[in-house]
């Protein structure tokens, strides 16, 4: 029989000013299954969850009903309370007798009424009520963060410091991201390298993480706690382990003329390259794509055209042979840090987005996209860092930056703003009259966006002492006339045209995300927005989290980012999942639904309705050992307890715990008996 | 004052609110910070999500005396487990077509999405059900079957229930 | 495909020699166009400035009339005309009210079925067919030693979406047709820069403004002419230069249809070359000394190869 | 509930503009008994919510007039922004306006300058035709004027009617041999048969302009 213990709370005043509050313990004393019921000014306080305690002892409670306020409030206190008077914590549960009753009905019979009949439901309720373990799962204290940029390099670091293991995986042949392509960064206009290769040599030499550059993320399954990531390793036809990076194969290529993707174009590498100086790791890869040898091959000639960095090196360190690896890793969480690329004003564009005809598509050569100016005025760049136009190789006396380039700009598909802009091409201004001091920057802006600390005195910096030329106004136009770029814009404020003649042009192009967020979402079933941005969880309150249990997000993969935004959420991304490292398993609510795999059919609706694929299939065998049927299993770290598998499932052979159908039809029952 | 405490020869329409726990049920205790005064005909039952809800809940509810039912939850894409709403919504717009065949009028089952901030909203559900149901008067269809249903039914409880109540002259709701 | 003829109210005045060209290749290409009987005004600016429903109805009205007809298409060589029955026919296609207020206003029926064609989007499927007349005529032909500018001026090309250029900034149409006549395209500036258009009695001082640029940068670029598809245009770079002569040299003016006529081998008269007020005999003449000198420079270097060739065996 | 008759129309209007807004994203108009706004009865004729335009510039950078307006395009349609009707109607902007469509083509907000413009004169010309510089105004009704009583336009008609109306006289009068010359001027180009129906077509747009703005509750 039960024996439950029913305590009404006077909340102070306001829950009896408009309740009876002693009528209604009076009221359920002698229901049945209610062994002890009595009320008090403040439940919640010490002396109340004091009086809860000695009642479970005393009376040997097996249920415990509080009617106070909403369970939202106290329901863990009270559940608390109980589990230390060794009573478990789930035959507790709070009737709503406050805000669903004493607030928001006057003083009568008809409110005394409501509020013995919400106690009495939630009474019947607790008799149904089985006492229930927190679930726990098992744990594997490793982690996954997928690309190598500054947001990945620091979750990685901070996740590794943590104690727990990481798997770094980075699709290009080095990790540093869009940083190591900076040359100086904003507000502080330090050297980019200078801040990152430490960080990033402290990856490579770090115990604790496991990094695969040059690969891809093949497949991911499994769920939080259990993830199974397997790693696509491209073939690098150089053997890591043998190469010391001395560059004699780089020196020995006779294909020189690629268009280096680290240089943004700007410059040329070889076949085999590493991207810049100080790669990490400093092991170069083989672009079997532009390769002779390799395109020799493509076209099935025996014979083999080239073959120059084999013969260079002296480690015989270079394998043509050597295939992609696929590499299996078992993580406990992810973090997805895959960064961002830029948009451009080309012809062709991915769907829902057009290009700029009015600047004739980027076709004019000196009209290049920020990343290419940082590239020029980077010392490591394809200049050394002296910013000269591409056409001619002169110096430009006049630069023009143009700001706003796909961003806010709802007719190109893109409008959000992304927020780096404003602070780099005031950078980028600065750097061109370091370098260049008769030059004259001008810069078309619509509003200046200058919110971080420090950024707004940077901007100014760069207008008032190295007299950088601001004009309101968007450029209608821009052509080739002679050598030079005709900049047809205007000057909103000062009522006239802005029409310049420009010896170089720089678009502020806007940030976007990678193509691959997309499928990458898919395989871990994570939203994205209609950009493809990765959704997170919760904008405010939950923005490293995203709405897959296990996986989080960091760095402008989510949004427009600048680098502090992104060490900022690449350690909150690290904090989390160090969080969820900190026990040896998982604990989870076990609210959770459970099938009874005698009475399941098989027929996986409940597969079907389940948002986070928290169900399995389980095989069952006959006597000798065949399988002849599947059932369902719900796996009890993945499910959420939202229960919409129970409603749905035909056989009614799914429960959720702590909402069976035998609780809520004891409610029902219990609220209208006569 | 509000016609609640005048005396009560009128019909009081007893109203089961099933409600889901993220967004409704936070509504209906947000109506109760502000202190939003509304009728007290409704008996509300919390549940994770209205995707928890089976046909069956309503259906019991009525048998059980209830003469109308509030069925709210998130707003499409709010749902915090992301799909919930939406299967209850389909769930829903089927079970209507069953309702009318079952004997009950869809007047008496009202579907509404209330978030977690709309408290307003929440009342303005509440009072609109309880007039319009109470315009309807009581539902007797099932109170034979009800009688019936205990005395052998599935659901033992071990509440003795009192004798079926009487037309609606002799207004229920007192204790 | 049955196509309408719609000249307009300039074919027959001032731009009488973009109709005569425009019938001449129509005939050389084998493509049949009939004029739509009772056609009307199509209110060019005028109208759709002081009332935009009247802009609709009356161009509108016209579509109807080759509706009527049983017409699939109808090709209206002034851009201004183009642009009025292209935005016609885009408004009621997209406004359901405006579709069924229509047939009431014009007191006829109109199902909006027949689709509107610009000059250049009626030559263009016939380039091939142009490439293939050529290479049978003269190899050094003058049209072949002409560098063009093609100017598109802005209806041919805008509003985005009416229109139906294959780009609005950097269009390439014209010259496709132009390169299948042999001749060689130039790379300007002003390709859709705007000539000036209605203000062409109003406010003429700011046409010649206009114009002067367009002509200047033509000539910047090198053009020994400019191509155009719209007698607005042509009137505003041609008749206004003139009267405006003293301030910078001019240069001919022709319409696609007279350069397609040319390389065809239809003779200048007949095109109505001579009606133009900046002169094109002289270009007529100097471009043939030209094919003749390039043919003879090409015979002495295939002679010099054939000897070269010789002293070797 | 059936809306009862002594409505007045703003609101119906106000609420119509309402609806038709909202179903467009606009933002929601506020049902009030003044007049309704410039930018509304803007929305309410051409369909185009001025309000999108963040005033970049960009419409008067590439405007081929710019250079001959006092109020160039952007500041237009600020004006209209503004609720600034008497300036917007009276400025010299929308009558130099070549509708050549440049703006609209590069506006990143799709806030149709072009058309915004063209709604303008459009009401100038309902409020006060004689709101459009002499010359402008002389030639859109002399335009008219040709269509309605010959159907179609004759070139020669138009410039003798212009001169008279605009008051310059000789305009273009030396050039006249030289087009005379060139075969350019035909004095009576094959006119129309059934002008009557293009009069009709006149009548019946007055008729449907009227009870839209009446409808569409702009005075």
């Amino acid at each position: 029989m039960a024996r439950i213990g029913v305590f009404v709370c006077h909340c102070g005043e306001n829950i009896s000013r408009t309740v009876d509050c002693s009528g209604v313990a009076k009221a359920l004393a002698d229901h049945p299954g209610v062994a002890v019921s009595m009320d008090y000014k403040y439940m919640c306080s010490d002396p109340g969850q004091n009086l809860v305690k000695q009642a479970i002892e005393e009376h040997a409670l097996t249920g415990v009903v509080v009617a106070a306020c909403s369970p939202h409030m106290h329901e863990k206190t009270f559940r608390r309370a109980a589990s230390q008077a060794g009573l478990n914590p789930f035959v507790v549960e709070m009737a709503n007798v406050r805000e669903q009753c004493s607030w928001v009905h006057e003083a009568g019979p008809a409110t005394d009424a409501k509020a013995i009949d919400i106690v009495r439901t939630i009474v019947e309720k607790v008799k149904n009520n089985a006492p229930l373990e927190t679930v726990r799962i098992p744990l594997t204290k490793r982690a996954l963060v997928i690309g190598g940029g500054i947001a990945g390099i620091q979750a990685a670091l901070d996740i590794a410091d943590g104690g727990a293991e990481v798997v770094l995986v980075e699709k290009e042949p080095s990790i540093g991201g869009h940083m190591s392509q900076l040359s100086e960064t904003f507000p502080t206009l330090d050297c980019s390298q200078c801040i990152l290769t430490p960080r990033m040599v402290e990856v490579y030499q770090h115990p604790r993480i496991t990094l695969y550059t040059h690969s891809e993320i093949e497949a991911v399954d499994g769920y939080i706690g259990n993830f199974h990531v397997t790693v696509r390793k491209k073939a690098r036809s150089v053997d890591e382990r043998l190469c010391t990076g001395c560059g004699d194969c780089q020196a020995a290529c006779p294909n020189r003329k690629i268009p280096s993707e680290f240089d943004a174009e700007l410059g040329t590498r070889p076949a085999i390259y590493v991207p810049f100086p100080q790669a990490v790791p400093n092991i170069p890869v083989l672009d079997r794509e532009n390769c002779t040898l390799f395109k020799g091959r493509a076209k099935g000639r025996e014979k083999d055209l080239c073959g120059k960095c084999k013969e260079a090196c002296l480690r015989s360190a270079i394998d043509y042979e050597q295939q992609d690896e696929l590499i299996d890793e078992k993580v406990g969480a992810i973090v997805i840090a895959t960064g961002f690329k830029l948009y451009t004003i080309g012809r062709e564009q991915p769907e829902g987005l057009s290009g700029y005809p009015e600047y004739n598509y980027g076709e004019i050569p000196d009209v290049i996209s920020g990343l290419q100016f940082e590239r020029l005025a980077s010392a490591s760049g394809p200049t050394g860092g002296r910013i000269v136009r591409p056409s001619d190789g002169t110096v430009p006396k006049r630069v023009v930056f143009l700001q706003c380039i796909g961003s806010r700009d709802p007719e190109k598909g893109i409008s959000y703003c992304s927020k780096i802009c404003c602070m780099y091409a005031a950078k980028h201004t600065m750097l061109y009259r370091h370098k260049v001091h008769d030059g004259q920057a001008t810069v078309f802006y619509m509003d200046i966006r200058t919110a971080g600390k420090g950024y707004e005195e940077f901007v100014r910096r760069a207008i008032e002492e190295d007299g950088a030329d601001y004009i309101r106004g968007r450029v209608s136009r821009m052509y080739r006339d002679g050598d030079t770029v005709k900049v047809v814009g205007y000057d909103t404020l000062a009522g006239e045209p802005a029409i310049l003649d420009a010896d170089m042009v720089v678009l502020c192009t806007a940030i976007r995300p990678h193509k691959g967020n997309k499928n990458l979402g898919r395989k871990l079933s994570v939203t994205y927005d209609q950009y493809g941005f990765i959704s997170s969880a919760h904008p405010k309150l939950r923005p490293v989290e995203t709405t897959t249990a296990g996986v989080f997000v960091a760095g402008a993969c989510m949004s427009p980012s600048d680098i502090p935004d992104s060490i900022a959420s690449a350690s909150a991304a690290a904090s989390k999942v160090l969080g969820m490292f900190s026990g040896d398993e998982l604990e989870r609510e076990p609210t959770v639904a459970i099938v009874n795999e005698r009475t399941c059919i098989g027929c996986f609706n409940c597969e079907k309705v389940c948002p986070y694929g928290a169900i399995e299939h389980i095989d069952v065998c006959n006597r000798d050992n065949e399988i002849c049927g599947h059932v369902a299993r719900v796996l009890p770290g993945v499910c959420q307890g939202c229960g919409t598998c129970v409603a749905t499932c035909p056989s009614k052979s799914v429960e959720l715990q702590g909402f069976t159908d035998e609780q809520i039809f004891a409610e029902i029952n219990a609220l209208l008996t006569w | 004052m509000s016609e609640m405490t005048e005396p009560t020869t009128e019909f009081e329409p007893r109203i089961t609110a099933f409600v889901c726990n993220w967004c409704t049920y936070t509504g209906a205790d947000m109506a109760g910070t502000s202190r939003m005064q509304m009728a007290s005909n409704v008996r509300i039952i919390r549940l994770p999500c209205t995707g928890r809800i089976d046909a069956l809940f309503i259906i019991k509810a009525f048998e059980r005396g209830a003469d109308g039912v509030i069925v709210s939850g998130c707003h499409p894409a709010d749902c915090h487990y992301t799909a919930g709403n939406y299967h209850a919504r389909r769930r829903f717009i089927v079970f209507r077509e069953l309702l009318s065949f079952m004997g009950i009028s869809n007047e008496r089952v009202i579907f509404s999405w209330v978030s977690a901030g709309e408290g307003a909203k929440w009342r303005e559900v509440v009072n609109e059900t309880v007039e319009r149901v109470r315009a309807l008067g009581p539902f007797t269809a099932y109170h034979e079957l009800a009688s019936r249903q205990m005395v052998g039914g599935a659901y033992e409880t071990e509440v003795e229930l009192p004798d079926v109540r009487e037309a609606p002259a002799e207004a229920g709701g007192a204790s | 495909m049955s196509l309408a003829y719609y000249p307009g109210c300039s074919l027959h005045g001032t731009a009488r020699e973009f109709d005569e060209s425009m019938r001449a290749v129509a005939d050389a290409l084998g493509i049949e166009m009939t004029e739509i009987d009772d056609w009307s005004c199509c209110g060019a600016s005028s109208a759709h400035s002081s009332n935009h429903l009247l802009g609709v109805a009356l161009a509108a009205r016209n579509l109807a009339l080759a509706e009527a007809e049983g017409r699939d298409a109808v090709v209206a060589p002034c851009a201004a005309c183009f642009s009025r029955l292209a935005m016609a026919r885009q408004e009621v296609a997209e406004d359901e009210e405006l579709a069924a207020s229509l047939p009431g206003i014009l007191e006829r029926p109109f199902d909006n079925t027949v689709d509107v064609l610009n000059v250049v989007q009626l030559l263009l499927p016939y380039a091939e067919s142009i490439r293939e007349l050529v290479a049978d005529g003269p190899g050094f032909s003058a049209v072949g030693q002409m560098k063009v500018a093609s100017y598109y001026g802005c209806l041919l090309v805008r509003p985005v979406g009416v229109a139906g250029a294959d780009d609005t900034e950097v269009p390439t149409t014209m010259e496709q047709v132009a390169s299948a006549c042999g001749a060689q395209p130039v790379a300007w500036n002003m390709a859709v820069e705007c000539c000036g258009g209605s203000l062409s009695m109003s406010r003429t001082s700011s046409v010649v403004r206009l114009g002067r640029a367009i002509i200047d940068d033509a000539r910047r670029a090198g053009a020994d002419a400019i191509v155009v598809a719209c007698p607005m245009c042509h009137a505003n770079l041609d008749f206004r230069q003139v009267a405006r002569a003293e301030d910078g040299g001019t240069v001919p003016v022709i319409y696609l249809t007279q350069l397609v006529g040319l390389a065809l081998g239809i003779d200048a008269e007949k095109l109505g070359l001579n009606r133009h007020f900046v002169d094109t005999s002289p270009l007529l003449v100097e471009l043939a000394d030209r094919a003749t000198s390039a043919e003879a420079d090409a015979a002495a270097k295939a002679a010099a190869k054939a000897t070269r060739a010789g002293a070797v065996v | 509930m059936e809306s009862s008759t002594l409505h007045s129309n703003e609101d119906d209007i106000a609420s119509a503009v309402v609806r038709h807004q909202e179903a467009h994203g606009a933002p929601h108009v506020p049902a009030s008994s003044v007049r309704m706004s410039l930018i509304d009865e803007v929305y309410a004729r051409s369909g185009v919510n001025v309000r999108t335009c963040y005033q970049c510039g960009k419409c008067s950078a590439g405007c081929p007039m710019m250079g001959e307006m006092a109020v160039r395009p952007h500041v237009v349609m600020h004006l209209v922004q503004r609720n600034q009707r008497a300036e917007a109607l009276s400025c010299d902007g929308i009558w130099l306006c070549l509708s050549c469509e440049t703006c609209s083509a590069r506006c990143p907000k799709s806030a149709d300058p072009a058309r915004v413009i063209d709604t303008l004169r459009e009401m100038a010309t309902e409020t006060n035709p004689g709101l459009a510089p002499r010359a402008i105004g002389a030639f859109n009704k002399t335009f008219l004027d040709q269509i309605r009583s010959k159907g179609r336009m004759s070139e020669v008609g138009l410039a003798m009617q212009f001169n008279l109306r605009s008051g310059r006289l000789l305009q273009d009068a030396t050039s006249m041999p030289a087009l005379v010359s060139r075969g350019k001027l035909k004095i009576n180009p094959p006119s129309m048969r059934d002008i009557d129906d293009v009069r009709r077509i006149f009548a019946n747009v007055e008729a449907a302009t009227r009870d839209a703005r009446s409808k569409g509750g702009y005075r």
